[in-house]
């Protein structure tokens, strides 16, 4: 069982999916749990199997599906995927474990679940055209969550969600098309294997432009400036749970393609975009600070400042060192507790006031203690506080950046200032001063479940912000061969320069003040 | 020599004839026109060695389609002109010519390749209906029944769709129904 | 000039199509539509069948058979379905039917 | 010695998560009781860790645990115990033990006094790794730990708009200055490979001065937030909407020395870029006079120790800048005891005049509250730095130590500063406690406050008193690991002109503060008399206009470009853009509908236009492909 374990992952909850559909509707509740307890299970026993001293992929599966064109299924996780594929069965978990009172529900848990089959299935495909399947299916559950279960707007966002990141796809897919077809051409053999695709040193005029084509999806994907406009809408109007699982995974797809195909595949054009991109990071790390500090809607603040992080998370990726990817990717993982959790805690008040206006609030400090201190530990985290999870992404990324650009750094700094702005204005709106509307005085605090889902996130967020040692660990085991990787094939001198696995500078020549060119 | 006279000769009546079929008014006119064209394009099957196709020509075109258009138009107001009106004749001749012309330049020069070679060489000797026989009968032998079967199916359609309430004939209705069903087309017609 | 080619056969099958393209286009008819079409379909037939004696290959005539079977198999069913037509609304001309509307 | 360093470092954490478990409860004795009580046991361990140093045993370093490792990047749970840092713990451990027990009185109405204790601890928790801890990281969890307490704990009276106002300032203000440290550390990172103090300032000496220059000043950016150095100053003043014991605590005498006790850590650097040091003695002699310059005129009690505060720091960071880091570490240490002192009396004042901060509705307390009257003159009797108190041994020893260095600006500007120092000082006790009983006016009634904290604070009074004694012992003991170099001015004649003549001009400053003061006729300032319409005044009691700087053109316009980006930018640019792509083929959509016109001649026209579309496409691209070659030759003919 435990060498088809990945196979089960990806297609257990979308068997229980189908299930789900002739269970009773009072018992779907408890069903829809137990399904996703069982595959959190499987996947902390993933985790619990996982060789953390290997590199390399580990049960890999694969079953030919169009072996004339090379199309496999190939499954594998190393890791750089294995955190946010437990990561995305945590979220399923507490996602319905927590869900309060709603139409439908029995369609939504289906939803979910299947949600939760692609999602899985993104982060495990090593196949590009399995991954393209799986990307693009991943938008189908979450089209249908925005637009049967949203608010006024809900129509609008979630078509604008769909033909939005759907739209960047088919260039990726153009792309893809492309390698596979460069690979034919070099080899001989037609491959869609990710794994194949790595071998194959590209000239750099090919790498620029296959970069570009990937990039266009991914990018929207993350989303970064200026592709960003669809996710406010989209959080704005989704249900609690799917901002939360947009959020704390969806987003997660388009950092993970990075890593998985533009840096490895295109070495040259990486170190070439680098700028161009970090330059894309620090203005979305800024200016959707500033956007976020000019919301009046809760929800929107948090869907905002989960587009600045999501610029530190590129920002780690393009340092191409192995301090920097590592970061990245454990703030992958830290940004999705946090504003999985934060969104969660939007979601508490809103079922109570069905309004999400920071102006309609004040005061709650007093009203709903408990409540306050969650969202005080997660607004802490957001923004960036040592002995958070965040913390440990955001000082790795950045630190990981710095070798590349001193002044850029510098600008992306900005983050954890113009972060602490929006939050804690926000929080100060919502839960200092006195209580001024008669609606809020008797607020009942976090219940029972809304707990249940809260509580772990904030001990996996202290947990993990005291002893990350246990992510960085697998992660970096398998960045640094990444890296080493990149710097072998990398053609360029300045790709070669760029991307090495020193820890101190050869030159220590003069700390730039101007471009670190 | 007689080829080409042959040739200018026919080419000159086809041409002609489905001029006369495209412009005319008279339904009728354009029926006899098209019928004449028909018989003609069978000599250019003739002077081109391919008898059997030509002799296929006559019989189905001026034989069997030409007999089923003039059965068709026995349902029609025949001698009524036909209207046409035109918006922009340019547009209409443009375009044809244009196409031609696309046509003639994608022939005249031979851009996909010049090195046919034949499949099913015409062996010398034999007859061409002979050959065309071993052909059709041997390669297309499958596409013949399926194309046999088309043509059952076209009759069929063709007899259910146009025999539909065939039963029925003014002969045989009563004064008040004919009267009925003239209204009713009229309201229809308008 | 005096020498008939291909090409002679081909500019021939050109201009027969043409004319057949004008029909189509101008006609109002649906009658006289259905003679353009079969003017088209003859324009091709000549093509073919002069392809095939310059190439030597009896391939083109194959397909002019089975051009004249689709030909005749589509005047039954239109002409059929022009008889339904004009039984249901009395009518044949092209400005008429535009139930097809987006 | 591991276990007492472990005891040192965790019980005010487990002090702080016990009171924290009774944060939801109502008020309970024990809340506060038990961190006091585990904040008395991590100054024992402190206290057992500075006798076996004292004793001549080196410094105790523990590693407790990896914390971040990928790449070469290796940052420990590490903790230190040398010279250096159990000064700091003692002085962090002993002015928090005593400001805890002061607290279960101060805090004894509050509804939120286990909520206050959890805090309190917490801080104390973050402080001691901020000392301890034995690289650059650690001291960065630390530092951001003490910011968020200090966040907690400003904004305590959350329901006060002031309050949590400037709780955000301190904290964002604090950011600004973290920034430039943690790019100090990143510097300090790639340049020596590691985070840990010794080998990262054993790496220093080889690299160039640009990259240590750089580093020296990003690492004083963050120390100049945490220490609230001009321009990040504002934060403290309004720090005082909190508490008075976490005033007294964290704004007096622990965290906002941070910054001065990084740059002693930190001297192996400094002291490979004098130039930068030099910027330090002249920034900070410039603040304290400019805070000194602030304290003369506020009428807000609290604010004006603050000030105070501010231009003691200015004294700690001359001293660091000119290289005599255990001068600074001296004063640092003697002026959280004397300030912590000022402050809880303060506090009693506060308690006594229902929450009155300012001194001019106040007068002649002497009677009513003897025990905090004494105290607070001789923490201001020291702080002015009279002879034999905890100040002078400390204070003049900057002031020689600027003279000695021939930096006689800063010399005199420091002293002059003294003596402002003395006037502000004694012009608040002479307020409060002396002249007419104003408060009477208002009909307070006032109290003394209960007598254990009067006890609570004594250890306090004491070392005021005495610490200055301790002087040759602590300097044997620190310079150990910092440099011994002592300060000796040339001729002894000099020496007794300056002390002597400084005595005498604090001296009378305090007089002078006296004398116009205690007058029975005292005029109580209403902005009619001539010297509150002067430029000079205004000046000054607007804080020279610099928060009201920050708010008009810092915050203000923040907050306009902020929505001017939502509104402007990211709705009508960004998503207009979007919007408008889809937009567009929409409307193309509209338009080409009508081709579907239904008419099937029209259509069929349509038809064969596309045909004649595809066929010339494929014309062009046949004859291009068939004329490549010619065609590349007439392009590169044209220069294409």
């Amino acid at each position: 069982m435990v060498e088809h374990i990945l196979s089960i992952l990806i297609f257990f909850p979308a068997l229980a999916a189908v299930l789900g559909f002739v269970v009773h509707k009072d018992s779907v509740r408890s069903y829809g749990v137990a399904v996703a307890t069982i595959e959190f299970m499987l996947s902390m026993w993933l985790w619990l199997v996982f060789d953390p001293t290997l590199s390399g992929m580990q049960f890999v599966e694969q079953i030919a599906l169009v072996p004339t064109f090379g199309i496999n299924y190939i499954v594998g996780v190393d890791g750089i995927s294995l955190f946010i594929v437990i990561l995305a069965a945590f979220f399923t978990m507490l996602g319905i474990a927590s869900l309060g009172e709603t139409k439908n529900i029995k369609n939504m848990i289906i939803t979910l679940l299947f949600l939760q089959m692609t999602m899985v299935g993104v982060f495990l495909a090593l196949d590009a055209i399995v991954f393209y399947v799986f990307w693009e299916l991943s938008l189908v559950p979450m089209l249908y969550l925005i637009g049967a279960w949203g608010g006024p707007l809900r129509i609008y966002a979630s078509v604008k969600f769909f033909l939005y990141t759907f739209t960047g796809s088919l260039v990726m897919l153009v792309g893809m098309l492309f390698m596979a077809y460069l690979y034919h051409r070099t080899t001989g053999n037609w491959s869609f294997s990710i794994l194949e695709w790595y071998r194959l040193q590209l000239p750099f005029e090919y790498q620029i432009w296959l970069f570009l084509a990937f990039f266009v999806g991914f990018a929207i994907k993350v989303p970064m400036f200026p592709f960003h406009t669809w996710l406010p809408y989209a959080h704005g109007q989704a249900p609690t749970i799917g901002s939360v699982i947009l959020a704390a995974i969806l987003l997660k797809m388009g950092t993970y393609a990075f890593i998985r195909f533009s840096l490895p595949l295109f070495p040259d054009a990486s170190v070439y975009f680098m700028y161009p991109i970090a330059v894309l990071a620090i203005i979305m790390i800024i200016y959707t600070a500033m956007v976020a500090y000019a919301q009046k809607d809760i929800k929107q603040v948090v869907a905002y400042s989960s587009v600045s992080h999501m610029g530190v998370i590129v920002l780690g990726t393009f340092a191409l060192n192995v301090e920097g990817i590592t970061g990245s990717i454990f703030l992958m993982i830290a940004h999705g507790v946090v504003s999985g959790a934060l969104f969660l805690l939007v979601g508490v008040i809103y079922d109570r006031r069905h309004t999400k206006l920071m102006s309609e609030f004040g005061g709650l400090a007093s009203v709903m203690p408990r409540y306050a201190t969650i969202f005080g530990i997660m607004m802490m985290a957001s923004v960036g506080l040592p002995l958070t999870i965040n913390f440990v992404g955001e000082f790795m990324s950045l630190l990981g950046f710095y070798k590349q650009s001193h002044i850029l750094t510098l600008l992306a700094g900005v983050a954890i200032i113009v972060g602490a702005i929006y939050m804690l204005t926000a929080y100060k709106k919502m839960f200092f001063g006195v209580v001024t509307k008669d609606e809020n005085r008797n607020l009942p605090d976090v219940n029972k479940t809304e707990l249940l889902a809260l509580i772990p996130l904030a001990i996996v967020t202290v947990w993990l912000g005291v002893y990350p040692k246990v992510l960085l660990e697998p992660i970096s085991t398998s960045v640094k061969p990444l890296v080493e990787f990149m710097h072998e094939k990398a053609i360029t001198a300045e790709a070669k320069a760029r991307i090495s696995t020193m820890a101190v500078k050869v030159d220590n020549t003069k700390i730039p003040t101007g471009e670190a060119h | 020599m007689f080829e080409a006279i042959a040739f200018y000769l026919f080419a000159f009546l086809t041409i002609v004839m489905f001029y006369i079929t495209v412009t005319t008014s008279q339904a009728l006119y354009a029926l006899t026109a098209l019928a004449a064209g028909m018989i003609f394009i069978s000599a250019f099957f003739f002077i081109l060695g391919a008898d059997f196709l030509g002799a296929v020509q006559i019989v189905v075109y001026s034989g069997a389609v030409m007999a089923l258009y003039a059965f068709g138009m026995m349902f029609f107001d025949t001698t009524r002109e036909v209207k046409e009106k035109q918006g922009n004749k340019y547009i209409v001749v443009g375009l044809s010519a244009l196409s031609a012309i696309l046509v003639v330049a994608i022939f005249a020069a031979p851009m996909v390749s010049e090195n046919i070679t034949a499949i099913y060489p015409v062996v010398d000797g034999i007859g061409n209906t002979q050959a065309v026989g071993m052909v059709l009968f041997t390669k297309y032998l499958v596409p013949f029944e399926v194309a046999a079967i088309m043509l059952l199916v076209a009759m069929i359609a063709g007899i259910v769709l146009a025999g539909k309430k065939m039963d029925r004939s003014l002969t045989t209705m009563e004064e008040d129904e004919i009267k009925t069903l003239r209204e009713k087309n009229i309201k229809v017609h308008s | 000039m005096m020498q008939i080619g291909l090409n002679h056969y081909l500019v021939l099958s050109t201009i027969l199509f043409s004319i057949g393209l004008i029909g189509v286009m101008r006609r109002k008819n649906l009658l006289m539509l259905f003679f353009a079409t079969e003017i088209l379909l003859n324009s091709v037939n000549i093509s073919f069948a002069a392809i095939s004696h310059y190439y030597g290959d009896l391939t083109g005539q194959m397909f002019a058979f089975f051009v004249i079977a689709i030909a005749a198999s589509e005047v039954a069913v239109g002409l059929g379905l022009l008889i339904v037509w004009h039984k249901k609304h009395n009518n044949i001309d092209l400005d008429f039917m535009s139930t097809m509307r987006g | 010695m591991e276990l007492f360093l472990y005891t040192a470092l965790f019980s005010p954490l487990v002090g702080s998560l016990f009171a924290a478990l009774f944060g939801a409860s109502p008020k309970t004795k024990i809340a506060g009781i038990i961190p006091s009580a585990l904040l008395g046991l991590s100054f024992i361990s402190s206290s057992i860790l500075l006798v076996s140093i004292l004793s001549g045993n080196g410094a105790v370093h523990v590693e407790m645990m990896t914390w971040m490792s990928a790449g070469n990047l290796y940052i420990p749970f590490g903790f230190v115990v040398d010279q250096v840092s159990v000064t700091m713990m003692m002085v962090v451990t002993l002015v928090s033990t005593v400001v805890h027990v002061y607290a279960i009185g101060y805090m004894d109405h509050d509804k939120g006094f286990n909520r206050f204790f959890s805090y309190l601890s917490a801080f104390v928790f973050s402080m001691m790794i901020l000392v301890m801890s034995d690289n650059f990281a650690g001291l960065f969890i630390g530092w951001e730990g003490v910011g968020l307490c200090s966040w907690l704990l400003i904004g305590f009276w959350y329901h006060k708009e002031s309050a949590t106002w400037a709780a955000n300032e301190a904290f964002i203000m604090n950011r600004i200055a973290d920034l430039g440290m943690l790019i100090g550390i990143f510097l300090v990172y790639w340049n020596t490979g590691t985070l840990q103090y010794e080998q990262a300032f054993a790496a220093m000496p080889s690299l160039e001065n640009d990259v240590l220059t750089w580093m020296g000043v990003f690492l004083f950016i963050g120390a100049m937030g945490k220490s609230a150095q001009f321009p990040l100053h504002t934060w403290l003043a309004d720090a005082m909407e909190g508490p008075t014991p976490v005033s007294a605590l964290i704004h007096a005498a622990t965290m906002v020395t941070a910054g001065v006790y990084l740059v002693v850590r930190a001297h192996p650097l400094y002291h490979l870029i004098p130039n930068i040091g030099i910027f330090i003695a002249s920034l900070g002699a410039f603040v304290a006079l400019f805070a000194a310059s602030m304290a003369l005129v506020n009428r807000d009690m609290k604010r004006v120790i603050a000030y105070s505060t501010l231009s003691q720091l200015g004294y700690m960071f001359v001293a660091a800048g000119l290289g005599a880091y255990w001068v600074a570490l001296f004063h640092l240490m003697a002026h959280a005891f004397f300030k912590a002192l000022l402050f809880l009396g303060a506090g009693n004042v506060m308690h006594a005049m229902h929450d009155e901060l300012d001194p001019f509705k106040m007068g002649g307390l002497n009677k009513a509250m003897k025990g905090t009257f004494i105290m607070m003159t001789i923490a201001s009797v020291a702080l002015a730095g009279i002879y034999p108190l905890a100040g002078f041994f400390s204070k003049d020893l900057i002031l020689e130590v600027a003279f000695v260095e021939n930096h006689y600006i800063i010399y005199t500007v420091l002293l002059f500063t003294a003596g402002l120092t003395a006037f502000y000082s004694f012009r608040l006790v002479a307020l409060i406690f002396h002249g007419e009983e104003r408060y009477k006016l208002f009909g307070i009634h006032p109290h003394e406050a209960y007598k254990f904290m009067l006890i609570a604070m004594s250890p306090l009074l004491f070392l005021a008193v005495i610490a200055g004694s301790f002087k040759m012992t602590y300097f044997e003991m620190v310079t150990q690991v910092l440099p011994a170099s002592e300060y000796h001015v040339h001729s002894s004649l000099t020496f007794w002109i300056m002390t002597i003549g400084t005595q005498l001009f604090v001296a009378a400053a305090i007089l002078f503060a006296y004398k116009k003061y205690t007058r029975r006729d005292i005029k109580v300032p209403d902005g009619t008399s001539k010297m509150e319409n002067s430029f000079a005044y205004k000046l000054l009691i607007n804080q020279y206009y610099i928060p009201f700087a920050y708010q008009e053109y810092v915050v203000k316009p923040y907050r306009e470009v902020s929505s001017l980006f939502w509104t402007h930018v990211d709705q009508k640019i960004v998503d207009a853009t979007v919007d408008g792509i889809a937009h567009t083929f929409y409307k193309i959509g509209e338009e080409t509908r009508d081709m579907q016109s239904g008419n099937l001649s029209i259509m069929l026209k349509w038809m064969v236009a596309g045909t004649v579309a595809l066929l010339s496409l494929a014309v062009v691209f046949g004859l291009s492909v068939k004329y490549a070659t010619e065609i590349k030759l007439f392009l590169s003919g044209l220069g294409v």
